[in-house]
């Protein structure tokens, strides 16, 4: 499995991502600078997380109109796996990846905390590696992560197994509706997600909970 | 708002920039004629507390500052300490108290984005951060704002630039009410044989300019952080700076690829007094003449005086001195990264600081006098009169119960949780222990078992009873909270945060908190590698309880041994050691 | 040219930071205020001479990027 | 009453938003956008019917919360 990271200046956790997916991949994933005019042939593209252009504006959206954006865009269409964390989430959501918005935490500040999710459909390419119902340990460090999405869009992505994770046990940090921590597109090739897996995944972290959803993208687990 | 460099000087423009008459005397003297008013300005920013350390060099010449592993000690933007296999952990920490007051968000923020250029200046990646802060009393009218917003500024920026932040202090105490302290620690990771000074070399040398366009910002700031407050302060209000993490993360990036090329020969981050203290110290440090052309300096203000220019403190800059023949590699980098970048000056052999201006010169000092050569005072001190013990009827009488409940309820024993959840304390994947524990704890990445550890400590009650003992006593705190994690300390770092020093009884303070540091150092091998003084604390001659900040670096040879504060198993003995 | 675009969120869109904002000027005494909602504005010269051609340009603009018209509604205005 | 508080930067302020969004406007092909600076809009309904109060009300409420004096203007628009 071939992997990508794509690096927009101001991500910071892009060094985070690379390590855990060379440490799980088994091999060290292309890097694509933003500026560079395509992604090479990978089975799995990444937008890490951080702080694109400074969250300017709004997270992820002057990194969502990058011309690299458009080469990501047709590798969807062919059904090539796309995860964003964090901003990469943001980032997924202002490119029209995926549906609604990441508005201001609840709180109205940045929150760093471990939380709890409940993996809501384990049957998708990045969440076989758990069962339904499962529940995580995952770190998150975000400001902006308050998921909203009209009634109609909400609807639709609980009907249509959309939501992949929930904060649960009454973890939810940011004011989420539904609880949602992260959802994919409607062919489930597009996975967004505002929490860490990527801070979660061996001993020196103090747990491996999110190494299951990187075994699963990356096709270790059948 | 535009200034013209003619401006003719009076006593009160003397005073006005923070010169007593003797100092002013001595420039007279110095250069043998009156200053224009751009020089007036250098020389406010090179002689003032801040910069040349002019009341505290005495004295911090005292401290012990070299040990088998000190690479660097102070004199550099961080101090240097070999962690061995080629390694070098870089750290010091600053002081941002004065404009925190001002403006709480964008203070602390420029205070941390301060404090991580100069770590990453001498080509280290900044890899761990704290801050330690002291607020007025809780039902202080400014506490709430001030707490927020400090808070919120820290982590908006460390945050952003992607630096875990592992550790702290969050203290009130009504000596603070008109006067917080923020002082930001950050520490980063280098190989010990790609180390960065700012000592220039090379006579002709290309100066370069990078990173953010110069504006107005804080103009007359350096000067400012080392006044009293006054009742006038909301009048100062527009000298305040904005930092950009966004800019300094891709500086960051910028300068250490560059630094990879091989092309930087010096390098000096522009803090207080951006350009002015950054080319003097790069030239007046190499022993060279410097030659700055004004019309090169990439600004984003229209009519920029000279006077402005060589003031500003606008954030997220460097100035280089470049191999010639890398010029094309560096700047082909910084457009990368989409930073400015300009070839302001060369260095020349006359000893002479020059500004060239629209045609004119505007300024020529000698560059000695400025820098290194400046002036240094050992004021008057009293010994601090130490209170006597309490007699053992005067202590109050209480429950023991009812004591634990007020103790563990109080805001000094509170729970600093609050704090630490908006800062990222995980970013970089390597955070062993976060706050909440006695020291922060990283794995140092490219290793597989070392462990950095990190803590910073002083209680200034302590330091008001007995300045002497509260110096010994906050090293060594420091040195506890290190070996509590498993570590071995290596050495520190301080932020002194003191009073007016004019005043004899402050100036005792100073001068015994410094014996104390400096006795407790050397008892433990724990040498200071560099540091921060932050004198006149003061609002209305009130001073505040001397902080002398400590900030300590450790180092396990594996992190998986690393040892935390909660109990992990039932029916465990439970041991007291120690005094 | 001068422009300015005025940038809201729109009708039935939850606004975290109004609903805080309301909260703390409630908490300062300020009791008469409701429904605050928070929105950005952006100022800037724009070349040319003519208003029309300019007003199509920044709409471009607020759909492309000053806006996301998800959840944003936008007004522009011009002035010589 | 509606009100409109309008909080914009203080000339010479850095304002690092404005630069990366000009910066994204232009690399969009919009290049005719020069000096962008943001700001903030605050949207409300305030209690009465008498404007001159209702104004001396909203200056308090910018002074100590809506606007950071320190680095900020504002202005204040009220409609019936
Ligand atoms: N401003 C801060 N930033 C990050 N961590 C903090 C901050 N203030 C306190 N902490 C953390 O909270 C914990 C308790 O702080 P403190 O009571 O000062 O520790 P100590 O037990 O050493 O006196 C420590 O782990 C400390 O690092």
């Amino acid at each position: 499995m071939k992997a990508a990271v794509i690096v927009f200046p101001g991500l910071n956790r892009d060094r985070d991502m690379v390590a855990a997916l060379t440490r799980i991949g088994g091999r060290e994933p292309a890097i694509v600078w933003h500026q560079d005019s395509d992604i090479p042939e990978v089975d799995l593209i990444v937008i890490p997380g951080g702080f694109s252009y400074g969250d300017y504006l709004r997270c992820g959206a002057i990194a969502a109109r990058s011309p690299i954006m458009e080469r990501l865009r047709e590798r969807v269409e062919k059904g090539v796996r796309v995860l964003g964390v964090c901003n990469g989430f943001q980032i997924l959501v202002e490119a029209g990846l995926l549906p609604g918005a990441l508005m201001r935490n609840a709180s109205l500040k940045f929150v760093c905390r471990e939380v709890k999710l409940e993996v809501v459909n384990a049957d998708t390419d990045f969440t076989r590696g758990y069962t339904k119902g499962q529940i995580i340990r995952c770190p998150v460090a975000h400001h902006d992560g308050n998921y909203f999405a009209d009634a109609e869009t909400l609807a639709r992505l609980e009907g249509d197994g959309r939501v992949a994770f929930r904060y649960a046990e009454g973890t939810n940090p940011n004011g989420s509706l539904n609880d949602i921590a992260g959802i994919f597109n409607e062919r489930k090739n597009v996975l967004g997600l505002m929490p860490h897996p990527e801070n979660l995944i061996e001993a020196a972290h103090g747990g491996d909970d999110g190494r299951a959803l990187f075994a699963s993208a990356l096709k270790q687990v059948a | 708002m535009t200034l013209r460099n003619d401006i003719a000087i009076t006593p009160e423009l003397v005073a006005e920039h923070g010169l007593k008459p003797d100092e002013y005397q001595k420039i007279l003297d110095l250069i043998g004629r009156e200053p224009t008013y751009t020089e007036l300005g250098i020389f406010s920013a090179m002689w003032n507390e801040h910069c040349s350390y002019k009341s505290s060099k005495k004295w911090l010449r005292t401290l012990p500052t070299e040990g088998p592993r000190v690479i660097q000690g102070p004199g550099e933007n961080a101090g240097v300490v070999d962690i061995g296999d080629g390694q070098a952990v870089v750290f010091k920490m600053e002081s941002h108290n004065h404009p925190s007051f001002i403006e709480p968000y964008q203070g602390a923020a420029t205070g941390v984005g301060g404090i991580l250029r100069d770590v990453f200046t001498m080509g280290a990646r900044p890899v761990a951060a704290m801050n330690a802060l002291r607020f007025g009393a809780p039902s202080h009218e400014k506490t709430r704002h001030l707490v927020s917003g400090v808070v919120a500024g820290v982590g908006g920026y460390g945050n952003a630039f992607g630096v875990p932040t592992v550790g702290g202090e969050v203290e009130f105490d009504a000596r603070y009410n008109g006067n917080i302290l923020v002082n930001a620690f950050a520490a980063g990771l280098a190989d010990t044989d790609k180390i960065f000074y700012s000592k220039a070399e090379g006579v002709g040398l290309p100066v370069v300019y990078l990173g953010a366009k110069t504006g107005r910002d804080g103009v007359g700031g350096a000067t400012m952080a080392s006044a009293e407050f006054g009742d006038d302060i909301e009048e100062k209000r527009p000298t305040v700076q904005v930092g950009d993490p966004f800019t300094e993360k891709r500086l960051l990036e910028a300068c250490l690829e560059l630094m990879a090329t091989g092309a930087v020969i010096a390098i000096q981050d522009m803090g207080a007094a951006g350009l002015t203290c950054s080319a003097v110290e790069m030239g007046a440090k190499g022993d060279l003449g410097i030659e700055l052309d004004l019309d090169q300096v990439p600004v984003r203000e229209e009519r920029m005086t000279a006077y402005e220019m060589m003031l500003s403190e606008s954030q997220e800059r460097m100035l280089m001195v470049l191999h010639p023949d890398k010029e094309a590699v560096a700047r082909k980098v910084f457009e990368k990264w989409e930073l400015d970048f300009a070839t302001v000056g060369r260095t020349t052999d006359d000893l002479r600081f020059r500004v060239l201006w629209q045609g004119d010169e505007v300024a020529d000092l000698p560059i000695k006098d400025l820098g290194d050569e400046a002036p240094e005072y050992d004021r008057p001190w009293t010994e601090p009169v130490i209170p006597a013990p309490l007699a053992h009827a005067d202590v109050p009488q209480m429950d023991v119960a009812e004591a634990l409940l007020a103790l563990v309820g109080g805001h000094q024993c509170s729970s600093r949780r609050w704090v630490y959840e908006q800062y990222d304390t995980l970013i970089q994947g390597n955070s062993i222990q976060r706050p909440g524990g006695d020291a922060g704890v990283i794995r140092v990445e490219g290793h597989e078992r070392k462990g950095l550890a990190f803590t910073s400590d002083v209680t200034p009650r302590y330091c008001e009873a007995n300045p002497y003992e509260g110096g010994k006593q906050a090293v060594a705190e420091c040195w506890r909270n290190l070996t509590a994690t498993g570590a071995e300390p290596l050495a520190a770092t301080d932020n002194l945060n003191f009073g007016n020093p004019e005043r004899p009884e402050i100036m005792g303070q100073l001068v015994k908190a410094i014996e104390g540091i400096g006795e407790a150092c050397r008892a433990l091998d724990f040498p200071i590698v560099s540091g921060n003084v932050s004198l006149y604390n003061e609002t209305n001659g009130q001073g505040i309880l001397p902080t002398p900040t400590i900030g300590g670096v450790g180092l396990l040879p594996e992190w998986e041994k690393s040892v935390r504060i909660g109990f992990v198993a039932e029916d465990q003995p439970i041991l007291l050691i120690g005094g | 040219m001068k422009a300015r675009v005025i940038v809201t969120l729109k009708n039935g869109v939850l606004d975290p930071q109004g609903q805080a904002i309301e909260g703390s000027l409630a908490g300062l005494g300020f009791g008469g205020v409701s429904g605050i909602r928070q929105g950005k504005v952006f100022d800037f010269e724009i070349a040319g001479t003519d208003v029309e051609v300019a007003r199509s340009q920044i709409m471009a603009m607020c759909e492309k990027l000053l806006a996301n018209t998800v959840i944003e509604n936008y007004a522009i205005e011009i002035s010589n």
